[in-house]
């Protein structure tokens, strides 16, 4: 029974139990944004404790099936600070749209609290529970703008269709179930390596593929991602962006490294032909967008293909350019979605076409949108560049050349449609001219996120060491 | 004396930089400085003329302008210095003397013109690089000055330059000379290339093993292609006749005596290259011959005194070349040397005519004998020189020429000669019984010139009768040595004079003046009539064979014909294919990006119709 | 006698019904209804499972009581959400909720 | 026994075909009810009578409750055409169909080894102590889970003033 | 610790102007000059502190980046690489100099135009592939921006054109960059320099390179960003395009592509010298039938580019010599050319050549400065640019004796459209709709003198520049020697 391993789940449930009833005995709290200075805090230390919490595979808590080694403590901390960063910019984005605001910090922390279960689950049931809490969580954070119809109708979609993947996802489970009559992953592994394929396992496989791939918008899963994050408020819009796609992807990473380590020749050509599609679909639709959310959904949907490159190279040096591209993909995208949040407080609709003569306006912004973009598309001086290069060099090094080289093409097409929002956002003049007003949180999220993206970026040694550790003790 | 001989060319080099950076606004203050240099590169080339006469040996020294190492070897290297032998002394001295008069002379054309100074600046900058190309010792350095001469050339063309002819004539000669220096420079690059380096005394060392191999003879075309452009040989022609456009003085200086007779010097400089092969020289001779009858023969119908002139050059520069290709460097330099002093006074003095009469049109002039007479006298002494009677100066350069063509078994090229004789007698006396006697045509009140213009044609007529001595038998007597041998190539010969060409050549020259002054003075066969009977010949020596049309065509429909199609391949065809692939990836995005419907149970179908896909694949 | 096979048979039908019933009905609810189909073939599988490969221990089982809660919840906040979206758009038939697209 | 298991499948699928089919929403409800039950007897079949419990009790006695609520709160209409099919009718059948013939095939063609001889567990025990300790955190997990869908059927179902 | 700081000028001078507010104009171009002549002053500094007699590399500074990657930031300087970090600290200084009267935006202006310069130094003098890659991007977003916001004519399809073409290339070389790494796990040229590759692998990696570093050189199908890049940005900007960005491409194919994979440049050799002789001749073509002024100025950059390459493809020391010396001389000629084109359109408003004529009455300074640009384009003797194009003659002559004459034809046809241009320009009768135009001011004429007396100083007297080259160029081409043996 070593606690230490659930502490930070426990944590996040009591903070986010303590907001609720704080609301609830003092209803002006409710109101007020003491609730989320509250979940920042609480935040921020849980993020300090986490460091000093003893990481390693043998730290497991009752059973070996829920254990806190290197990969789920980084991805906790990747979580923690995601929450962190939507929980600032949340302060002033609901201002004008519900009174109880307590409510919803309480909401991030049980998504959170649901990641984090996910992320130290060691076999299926309690991943497919963090799975469900999690997506629950944020079905209700997307329909919480009662009054706008995007948001309702976004959470409807978003609840039906992740109920209809996770009906596919417990089928497989149930099939996996059947064939090895286990539901840890060692336990199945060991039962697989035996080597006994019949065409069930084929089925297993393909809906677990399909299941998690709903999570990590791969794409003919990927339907849901841009209406949803469009309908989503937009701190719950960063917050899946980031968070939910993180989690999808530790789920994806210990199923396919860990439990069908031994059916690479099943489901690596599938991986990869989703890998071409996500590639190709994500860039170019988002060629044609004029919204910046819904932009910022196609993006986040390519940079899914990108870090699924480094599944298919499925070595260690693959899985630490994952665990590195996820890094700066948290800092870019949060730099990013913070810009459209400060662009929906002072315009209030977030077409790209609004942030024309930007740079009069509010240069700050401007810079902080330059920086996360420039990431995003990975020009160099911005953490994308290495991400990329790291990501691509390990695809090579596995034998896909031609896939590196569809990516590397890819990421040109993505660099056009970045600079076109660059272009917008540089030049021209808005007859508008008073300057934006950028609330202290959301300015210090800015300053927080597009500084990291630039440390990556320049003296990117640190992180590529921890990310090696971590993989090398993982693989 | 040998070791100034650097300074040479560096004095109009100073007088260049002093004019542009003082002296601009000073114009009579320029004038001098540029006139005054000028006298002191005379003075310090006849000195070394003299000396080099005493103990004609040749002296040679450089500094590595350029080296270029590889594994600690050179692989390269650029020289900068000077080769002074007889050949050099004597061009250093027809260029200063005719540079230092045609100064002097410009004092006076060129008073009242806002361009003064830079008049003269140019022409410093003009004697600095011929200079330079003439004492060079390595075929790098003489084709370094021999564009800056076809820089200034193209400057002083172009000096008035508001007129567009003068604009285009200015581009025409700078562009045809860069044709023919694309051979010169490829030739160059050959002979490094084959024998290592660009000095000359090493060359000619090298070149002397070899005879009559291919590779020479390509090289020894290629090389002469240079001098074609320079010295205005039969296809590079055009641009001497429209270069009359620029200042009288420059064409007396550029386009009579120095410039165009660089392409002589360097084909004496480089004599072993040419000599040693047979066919190159055959077809050096025969450019020239030609070149000789095709510009005399157009001259016949000219009206402008300057195109005469001009044409007469091309004819005098056909004959030096034959007689280099012909075998005897000694006669075609001869012949430049007496060539530079009669042209360039022709040339004043019909520079001082136009300055009197304001028009270039000898049917417009006529009568000036009274006016003007040292001009007129002075000019008729030139054309005599130039036709070559008896004991003129041209009379012994064209002699000389017509012998050794002879000697050499050139029979074909002597008759060629002699008719070209002919006809030079025959235009400039034609020109000189229009322009200068008969009766006054137009109303233009000519007068004499100021002094600083008649004297320099004075001594310039003074030379023209005395030049010719030089290279006479009795000069040999009486002082032991003459020009041929002074100035030879392998071994000195002796002057000897051959009674029956000499008649015979100033037979033809007095027939052709006999002829002129029949038609033109007396009038007894009237031109126009003559003209009638020969009417396309007439028309076609008019427009001068038609080759400007030629070359202009070929330039506008080609050049620019071409250029349009690669524009079209470059705009259309490139950019199409880029700017295409680029519009195609952007509207399949637009396409796919509407195939998201919106509606939840499409998300649905397709989720469920790529498992039942992946089934199907995975099962089988 | 009654093998696994027959019980997967069931569930697999059953899991056909499910999807039939999300992909074609207009009304929401009955959305609901199909995935409630869904997740009831699994069970049927799990149980399956669990009573012929591995009766000794009881996780199918457990896994479906699981499953079942999930579904619970899952049915209370898909019917609210309906139910807000009801309220303002009167409006069930899930073909012309598409204010989100392209 | 046998004839039991063909029973309660055959009432199962007919059931559950009947509320997929029919066009008229409280059909479809009632018919959902039913199957569930169908469902419990077959965990009765299985030896998992905690299971066909809670079925009963879960399905048939929330769920399906929940599901008629709705029903009824959302009537619109007549309420014959209340549960039409939409656009995807045709291929809706048509890869429902598709799925069912490729699982079918994948189940004809596994072999399943023999069934370890051991007997059945007493099951609730067993699931007890599961709950407990094996799948702690799950269990905790789910807790929370149901306690969101209360907060979200609050904060989102109730009628804002 | 000369390199580092020479990177960190323009950075610390980016950060002293984001400091200053927008409204204090003459304070932020002070402090620019200021920065550009520092930067220039330092870079002159080097040149004489540097040893020319020692072989390789010096001043070689090297910190570890990427640990886990085993890429460390290396900076290093041999001969070649100071060329060219002495012909941009030229540009930048009289670039900022030349766009001393502008007026809208001119914070941004600069504080873009110093991480572009930054940019470039740290490709000239990085000795990591990675290192050298990643300056290499670091200068594409500002040029973009610069074009875009402050061009003339169609910028905005210019801007991107001009990126997408770029950063297109550099995915090539990025490819190449990947496999070498994978092949050595690591990307320092001194210890590429020391291992030996399989000739099929080097083929591969060079055509990769020569498509990646020729786009920016620009090698002849992969030019067309060139013309409406250059003509859409603003001077400064074109001065810097042309003069320097140009050369990067040079010199990287230089340094990486015949530097450490000889066979494989053999192996390409001929298919360069083909694309140097379509580059000269049918670019020079095209230059002739232009109308607007600075099309034609970008297409005879093009066209000059050719004779780099026609130097890089005869891979001997004559010719490599004669090639980085020509991207010295043509990068001084390329930035007056654009400095006078931008100072003439500064005042007339036009850049069609129809609309001229006669300048030289109004503008006898512009006239002078202009002909002797186009007379240095045209290789006239006493400008530097002769003297390298006679080395690359001399060069290719040895190798590709007719590819390299037709080269020397594109002399010819470079001098008519020169010609052409002037005389459309400058002569001709006086234009009384230009009477109102005013000559260049003392102050305009300072960057102008600056680069003139450059290019004429190294033209009659090329020894120091030239010899300053070969001893860059001498290693690599030793190692090629031994390399291809």
């Amino acid at each position: 029974m070593n606690i230490s391993v659930v502490s930070l789940e426990l944590a996040a449930l009591s903070i986010g139990f303590l907001i609720i009833i704080f609301g609830l005995i003092f209803p002006s709290f409710r109101s007020s944004k003491t609730g989320g200075y509250l979940a920042i805090i609480g935040l921020l230390s849980m993020l300090i404790g986490s460091f000093f919490l003893p990481a390693s595979n043998t730290q497991t808590f009752i059973n070996a099936f829920y254990v806190q080694d290197d990969l789920a403590l980084f991805f906790k901390q990747l979580f923690i600070l995601a929450a962190i960063f939507i929980n600032a910019m949340s302060l002033h984005y609901l201002k004008p749209y519900t009174k109880n605001k307590g409510d919803y910090f309480a909401l991030t922390f049980f998504a959170l609290t649901g990641m984090m279960v996910m992320a130290s689950a060691a076999e299926f049931i309690t991943l497919y529970i963090g799975l469900e809490l999690m997506t629950f969580t944020f079905v209700l954070l997307t329909a919480y703008k009662k009054q706008d119809l995007k948001s309702g109708e976004a959470g409807l979609k978003y609840i039906l269709l992740s109920a209809i993947s996770s009906g596919v996802l417990l089928y497989g489970l149930s099939l996996l179930y059947g064939l090895t009559g286990k539901l840890d992953f060692a336990g199945i592994s060991s039962v697989f390596s035996l080597g006994a394929t019949s065409p069930l396992v084929v089925w297993a496989i393909i809906m677990l593929l399909s299941g998690l791939g709903f999570k990590i918008a791969l794409v003919p899963f990927h339907m849901w991602t841009p209406d949803v994050y469009e309908g989503a408020p937009t701190p719950i819009t960063a917050f899946l962006a980031v968070g939910s796609k993180a989690a999808g992807f530790i789920a994806f990473i210990r199923v396919f490294f860990h439990v069908f380590s031994v059916y690479t020749s099943i489901f690596m050509p599938l991986l990869i032909t989703l890998t071409v599609l996500t590639l190709l679909i994500g860039n170019l639709i988002a060629l044609a967008q004029t919204h910046l959310k819904r932009f910022l959904a196609y993006s986040s949907i390519a940079h899914a293909g990108y870090i699924l490159l480094g599944v298919i190279a499925y070595s260690k040096l693959g899985l630490s350019a994952i665990l590195f591209y996820l890094m700066l993909y948290l800092f870019a995208n949060i730099g990013a979605f913070a810009g459209v949040t400060a662009l929906v407080i002072n315009t209030g609709h977030d077409r790209i076409a609004d942030l024309t003569g930007l740079w009069k306006r509010s240069p700050f912004l401007s810079v902080i949108f330059l920086i996360s973009l420039l990431s995003l598309a990975g020009i160099p001086p911005t953490a994308g560049f290495i991400g990329k290069f790291y990501l691509f060099t390990e695809a090579i090094h596995q034998g896909y050349l031609w896939l590196a080289a569809l990516a590397l093409g890819m990421s040109l097409v993505a660099i056009y449609y970045y600079l076109m929002v660059l272009r917008t956002l540089l030049s021209g003049t808005n007859e508008e001219t008073k300057s934006f007003i950028i609330p202290f949180s959301l300015r210090l999220v800015m300053i927080v996120s597009a500084g990291m993206t630039l440390v990556i970026g320049i003296w990117p040694g640190p992180f590529t060491d921890i990310a090696l550790r971590i993989a090398q003790s993982f693989l | 004396m040998d070791q100034f001989a650097w300074l040479i060319p560096t004095l109009p080099l100073a007088a260049f930089l002093i004019i542009v950076a003082l002296t601009y606004r000073f114009k009579l203050l320029s004038a001098i400085v540029a006139t005054s240099f000028s006298l002191g590169s005379l003075i310090l080339a006849i000195s070394i003329l003299i000396q080099k006469i005493q103990n004609p040996k040749t002296t040679e020294t450089f500094i590595n302008w350029l080296t270029i190492t590889a594994n600690q070897q050179t692989v390269l290297t650029l020289q900068m210095g000077y080769l002074i032998d007889p050949l050099a002394a004597v061009m250093c001295l027809i260029v200063t003397l005719i540079a230092t008069l045609v100064l002097l002379y410009s004092i006076g054309y060129m008073k009242g013109d806002e361009g003064f100074s830079r008049y003269f600046a140019y022409i410093s900058l003009f004697t600095f690089s011929m200079l330079g190309l003439v004492i060079s010792n390595n075929y790098f350095q003489t084709f370094v000055f021999w564009e800056l001469v076809g820089l200034c050339s193209y400057l002083l063309i172009g000096f008035w330059f508001f007129k567009p002819e003068a604009a285009d004539a200015s581009k025409k000669a700078f562009i045809t000379n860069r044709w023919a220096d694309f051979g010169f420079l490829v030739g160059i690059i050959g002979l490094f290339t084959v024998f290592g380096s660009f000095n000359f005394t090493e060359l000619s060392a090298v070149i002397g093993l070899h005879q009559n191999t291919l590779v020479l003879l390509i090289l020894g075309l290629l090389v002469f292609l240079g001098p074609m452009g320079k010295s205005a040989m039969f296809p590079f022609h055009v641009w001497l006749p429209d270069a009359m456009e620029g200042p009288t003085p420059i064409s007396a200086l550029i386009h009579a005596a120095t410039m165009v007779a660089a392409g002589i010097y360097l084909v004496a400089r480089g004599y072993i290259l040419f000599a040693s092969v047979d066919s190159v020289m055959i077809v050096i001779a025969y450019i020239g011959g030609f070149t000789a009858l095709f510009a005399a023969t157009i001259a016949l119908v000219q009206r402008d005194i300057k195109r005469i002139l001009a044409f007469s050059t091309l004819s005098q520069l056909g004959y030096m070349m034959m007689a280099l290709g012909v075998g005897s460097m000694t006669s075609g330099m001869f012949h430049l040397t007496t060539h530079a002093f009669f042209k360039a006074l022709l040339f004043l003095g019909a520079g001082s005519i136009i300055h009197a009469v304001h028009d270039q049109d000898i049917f417009n002039m006529g009568g000036l004998v009274k006016k003007m007479p040292i001009t007129v006298w002075t000019f008729v002494i030139g054309s005599l020189a130039l036709s070559g009677i008896f004991p003129l100066a041209g009379f012994w350069s064209k002699d000389e020429i017509l012998t050794v063509t002879l000697q050499h078994h050139f029979t074909g090229l002597f008759i060629l000669g002699t008719l070209v004789a002919f006809l030079t007698a025959f235009y400039m006396f034609r020109l000189i019984f229009i322009a200068l006697f008969g009766d006054k045509r137009s109303n233009h009140h000519a007068h004499e010139s100021s002094w600083t213009m008649t004297l320099p044609l004075l001594i310039l007529a003074i030379l023209s009768i005395v030049a010719g001595l030089v290279n006479t038998p009795w000069f040999y007597q009486w002082t032991g040595m003459s020009f041929s041998t002074f100035l030879f190539f392998k071994e000195p010969e002796i002057p000897v004079i051959h009674w029956s060409i000499a008649g015979l050549s100033s037979l033809a020259a007095l027939g052709g003046i006999f002829v002129a002054w029949i038609i033109y003075a007396k009038q007894h066969i009237s031109a126009d009539k003559l003209a009638e009977r020969f009417k396309g010949a007439h028309t076609l020596l008019l427009n001068k064979y038609y080759i400007d049309e030629l070359y202009g065509w070929v330039f506008n429909k080609g050049m620019i014909g071409l250029g349009k199609v690669f524009n079209f391949i470059d705009h259309t065809l490139i950019d199409g294919f880029f700017d295409g692939t680029a519009t195609l990836i952007r509207s399949t995005g637009i396409q796919l990006r509407l195939f998201q419907t919106g509606r939840l149970q499409q998300y649905a179908l397709v989720l469920f119709v790529a498992i039942a896909a992946m089934t199907i694949w995975g099962v089988r | 006698m009654i093998g696994l096979s027959h019980y997967l048979f069931v569930a697999a039908a059953l899991f056909c019904i499910g999807v039939y019933g999300v992909l074609t009905k207009k009304n929401a609810i009955a959305v609901v209804m199909g995935i409630e189909f869904m997740l009831n073939a699994v069970n049927i599988n799990l149980i399956a499972f669990n009573h012929f490969m591995a009766p000794n221990h009881v996780i199918g089982q457990l896994f479906a009581i699981f499953i079942i809660g999930v579904a619970a919840a899952e049915v209370s906040l898909g019917l609210a959400i309906i139910l807000s979206l009801y309220r303002q758009r009167h409006l069930v038939a899930i073909d012309e909720m598409d204010i989100l697209k392209w | 026994m046998i004839s039991l298991f063909y029973l309660f499948s055959a009432i199962l699928l007919v059931f559950a075909l009947g509320t997929v089919i029919s066009t008229n929403l409280i059909h479809s409800a009632l018919l959902m009810m039913g199957s569930f039950f169908a469902v419990a007897g077959l965990y009765l079949l299985l030896q998992a009578d905690y299971l066909a419990m809670v079925q009963i009790l879960v399905y048939v006695g929330a769920i399906a409750i929940l599901l008629v609520f709705g029903v009824m709160l959302t009537r619109k209409g007549s309420i014959e055409e209340s549960n039409l099919p939409n656009r995807y009718k045709g291929i809706g059948l048509l890869t429902a169909l598709g799925l069912f013939g490729l699982l079918a095939r994948s189940i004809y063609y596994t072999r399943f080894p023999a069934p370890p001889i051991g007997h059945p567990t007493q099951s609730i025990l067993a699931i007890a102590q599961a709950f407990l300790l094996q799948y702690f955190v799950a269990f905790e997990a789910l807790g929370i889970l149901l306690l969101i869908a209360i907060l979200g059927a609050i904060l989102i179902g109730r009628d804002s003033k | 610790m000369h390199l580092f700081l020479l990177i960190l000028i323009p950075l610390i001078g980016a950060l002293f102007l984001i400091l200053i507010p927008e409204k204090h104009q003459s304070l932020i171009k002070w402090t620019s000059a200021f920065f550009g002549l520092f930067g220039l002053a330092l870079s002159i500094h080097i040149f004489f502190v540097f040893d020319k007699s020692a072989l390789g590399m010096q001043f070689v500074e090297s910190i570890p980046w990427i640990r886990s990657f085993g890429i460390n930031f290396r900076l290093g300087m041999d001969g070649l690489s100071l060329s060219m970090v002495l012909l941009t600290s030229i540009i930048w200084f009289t670039g900022i100099l030349v766009s001393w009267d502008l007026q809208e935006r001119v914070k941004e202006f600069f504080i873009y135009m110093f991480i572009l310069v930054a940019g470039v130094f740290g490709v000239f003098l990085s000795l990591d592939f990675l290192i050298m890659f990643v300056f290499l991007e670091i200068a594409v977003i500002p040029k973009f921006v610069l074009i875009h916001v402050w061009g003339s004519g169609k910028k905005e399809y210019s801007a991107i054109k001009y990126t997408l073409y770029l950063l297109t290339g550099s995915a090539f070389a990025l490819i190449a960059m990947m496999m070498i790494y994978l092949q050595t796990m690591t990307l320092d040229f001194t210890q590429l320099a020391t291992l030996t590759f399989s000739a099929p692998f080097q083929k591969i990696i060079f055509i990769l390179l020569l498509i990646g570093f020729g786009v920016i050189i620009p090698l002849w199908p992969l030019h067309r960003w060139t013309p409406d890049g250059h003509s859409s940005a603003p001077t400064a900007i074109s001065m810097l395009l042309a003069g320097v960005i140009m050369k990067l491409g040079g010199y990287a194919l230089i340094r990486i592509g015949i530097g450490l994979f000889p066979i494989g440049a053999a192996f390409w050799a001929p298919l360069i010298a083909v694309i140097a002789v379509v580059n000269c001749i049918y670019i020079a073509f095209v230059a002739m039938v232009q109308k607007d002024l600075k099309y034609v100025v970008a297409n005879s950059s093009i066209s000059h580019m050719g004779y780099v390459l026609m130097g890089l493809a005869a891979m001997n020391t004559v010719s490599l010599t004669g090639a980085a010396s020509q991207m010295f001389a043509h990068g001084i000629m390329a930035a007056l050319f654009f400095a006078l084109v931008g100072l003439i359109y500064q005042r007339t408003h036009t850049r069609m050549i129809a609309d001229f004529g006669g300048l030289a009455h109004q503008m006898p300074r512009a006239a002078t400065l202009f002909l002797m640009t186009g007379l240095a384009s045209l290789g006239l003797p006493g400008f530097y640019n002769f003297v390298s194009e006679f080395l690359i003659f001399v060069g290719a002559f040895k190798t590709f004796p007719v590819l390299a004459t037709m080269a020397i034809l594109a002399v010819v046809i470079t001098a008519i459209y020169v010609l052409r241009v002037v005389q459309q320009i400058f002569f001709g009768p006086r234009n009384p709709r230009w009477d109102n135009l005013k000559d260049i001011s003392n102050v305009e004429m300072i960057p102008l003198i600056i680069l003139v007396v450059v290019m004429l100083g190294f033209g009659i007297i090329p020894a120091p520049m030239t010899n300053l080259i070969d001893q860059g160029i001498d290693p690599i081409v030793q190692h090629e020697v031994k390399g291809s043996l």
